[in-house]
């Protein structure tokens, strides 16, 4: 591998956490980005195909030094690494409504999964997987969360557009037709929202 | 598919569901789950059996979540009471009362597929370790910040933004001189026998001397050394000496 | 590399610690100690001569992979591995306040901002943004927070007055608004300040 390539294998081997091109970049004041990305396409063919333990993998809008999930099992079984814990169900729900709706209010997240947030709410800010990203416009101008880089390296995923389309779903969202409504339902729709 | 994951249902022995409610994230996993048992149409639910059915679950319900299980509860009784209305005979469109809940139980649905993709790619994901050794940071000053006008002047901008009402109330306690307006009440008491009460304040008077005037008024006619009448309805109050102006 | 020494890799990789030869053979039921150092050396060779940017080092009486002492000035100066140190948006805002207001209280700042201060007071106060300029009179004899030279240099300003004034934002953040005040009032607010 040439310098720029080993230089980078080391930087990424000692952060730990997913790093942008830029961030690699800065390593060598006589680089640019196309270099660096030469340099990891040579980086990452070097581990796809010296079989290696370890492999290069993009995500969370940078690249990250992983082992390969095949060798997860024993590492595990000997005590060496941990995986991390499980989400709940309802972190789950209400994440996914936050990454497909963001940036969305605590209102409208409450409606969807039709209980309260606030509480998992709090839990995805302490773990990094959601943020404030501004205030609605609307009565009380309640806070909007939106996910973080966090969110996408928990999935794997290079960019939110690596979710699932709504189109791939089994159960598509279908609008309900709307025919006129008699007074008595528009109140109760009315009530309803 | 989504709901695979949530345990059967056991019906009782007339008593109603034995159900494990941890096992729900809300009523609408409950709903579709009493759906999904029963091999119902989400398009077409009889409200007023599933009604009865998610009331009889939820009556055992644990105390956690049990105001949004009851909220729901609450809409599948006033469904029920709307499905029985009759319907208009005029030919016009009859409005399905259940539409809104359709909708939102499709969205949850589809909500929970979306779930159930995120927690498959967070498990592909956690076979991958990250490096797991980190030296200890080296000692040295901690990364410059990086912060800019333009930043702080969009904070700026935010927090005015946030200002619901820019008044801020100062509550302050401030002594009141009682001493000092009864003393005057009692020269002017002296010297005329009867006056206007809002002569006692003086020019110019501030909250806390017309409050001062109050409460001694009040304290010197608990006493009995004075009498308050008003003469007619909105007119001035009128202090008089007690001995001077018997009572009626 | 044979399926061994991959596996070892992965395992050195996520591991915390250096491990032993007794812990690497319990990776696999159905190797041993002398097959484990023959595949340490297999991958000690690989990193060594492959041109790499980590290598293969024995210490404390086991093996850890460690990047190598030539690339650390790098990647210090590009301070990967410290997490990014831009300021959080609760950070801006209560900077934005103090700068504007002070010397001014926590609960002033927790008043226009709407929610707790103080983990951001500490925060700030950590990074040598602002500091206790004073205790106001007001019962409990809160303490005054105040900007420091640090944030002008962060900011790139001379001093306070280079700072927009209120009047040129779009909405000011103004001084409480000042009644009329007569002179009894005129005096009490003065004993107050």
């Amino acid at each position: 591998m040439n310098s720029l390539s080993q230089l980078i294998e080391a930087a990424l081997f000692s952060a730990a956490r997913p790093l942008t091109v830029e961030e690699l970049a800065d390593l060598d004041p006589d680089t640019n980005g196309s270099e660096v990305r030469a340099a990891l396409d040579q980086l990452r063919e070097h581990y796809d195909f010296g079989s290696h333990g370890i492999e290069l993998v993009e995500m969370g809008g940078g690249f990250q030094l992983l082992t390969r999930p095949v060798f997860a099992a024993a590492i595990e079984r000997a005590q060496i690494g941990v995986r991390g814990s499980k989400l709940s169900g309802a972190m789950l729900e209400t994440l996914a409504v936050i990454a497909y709706r963001q940036p969305v209010g605590r209102a409208e997240i409450e409606e969807i999964r039709g209980v309260n947030a606030s509480g998992v709410l709090r839990s995805l800010q302490e773990r990094g997987l959601i943020e404030v990203v501004g205030r609605s416009e609307a009565l009380g101008r309640p806070l909007l969360y939106g996910t973080t880089p966090m969110f996408l390296e928990l999935l794997g995923l290079q960019d939110l557009a690596n979710l699932p389309k709504a189109e791939e779903l089994s159960i598509a969202l279908q609008p309900v037709p709307a025919a006129p409504m008699d007074e008595d339902t528009a109140a109760y729709v009315e009530a309803e929202s | 598919m989504t709901l695979s994951e949530a345990p059967p249902l056991a019906l009782g022995n007339g008593s109603g569901f034995v159900v494990e409610l941890e096992s729900f994230s809300g009523p609408l996993d409950l709903l579709l789950h009493l759906l999904r048992e029963q091999q119902l149409d989400i398009a077409d639910i009889p409200i007023a059996k599933i009604a009865d059915q998610f009331l009889s679950v939820i009556h055992d319900l644990g105390l956690n979540q049990a105001a949004d299980y009851l909220e729901m509860a609450g809409r599948l009784l006033r469904l029920k009471v709307q499905m029985l209305l009759p319907r208009r005979g005029d030919g016009e469109e009859w409005e399905d009362p259940r539409a809104e809940l359709v909708r939102r139980l499709l969205e949850y649905q589809q909500i929970r597929e979306i779930a159930l993709w995120m927690e498959q790619a967070a498990e592909r994901r956690s076979l991958r370790f990250p490096r797991g050794y980190l030296p200890p940071p080296p000692d040295r000053p901690p990364p410059p910040l990086t912060l800019d006008v333009i930043d702080l002047l969009a904070a700026v901008e935010r927090v005015i933004s946030g200002i619901l009402s820019p008044v801020l109330h100062r509550v302050v306690a401030r002594p009141l001189d009682v001493e000092g307006a009864t003393r005057r009440i009692e020269a002017l008491l002296a010297e005329r026998g009867e006056f206007i009460w809002t002569e006692a304040f003086g020019p110019a008077p501030t909250i806390a001397d017309v409050l001062s005037v109050l409460l001694a008024l009040l304290e010197m006619a608990r006493r009995g050394a004075l009498l308050i009448r008003q003469p007619a309805p909105f007119a001035p109050l009128v202090v008089a000496l007690e001995l001077a102006q018997p009572a009626d």
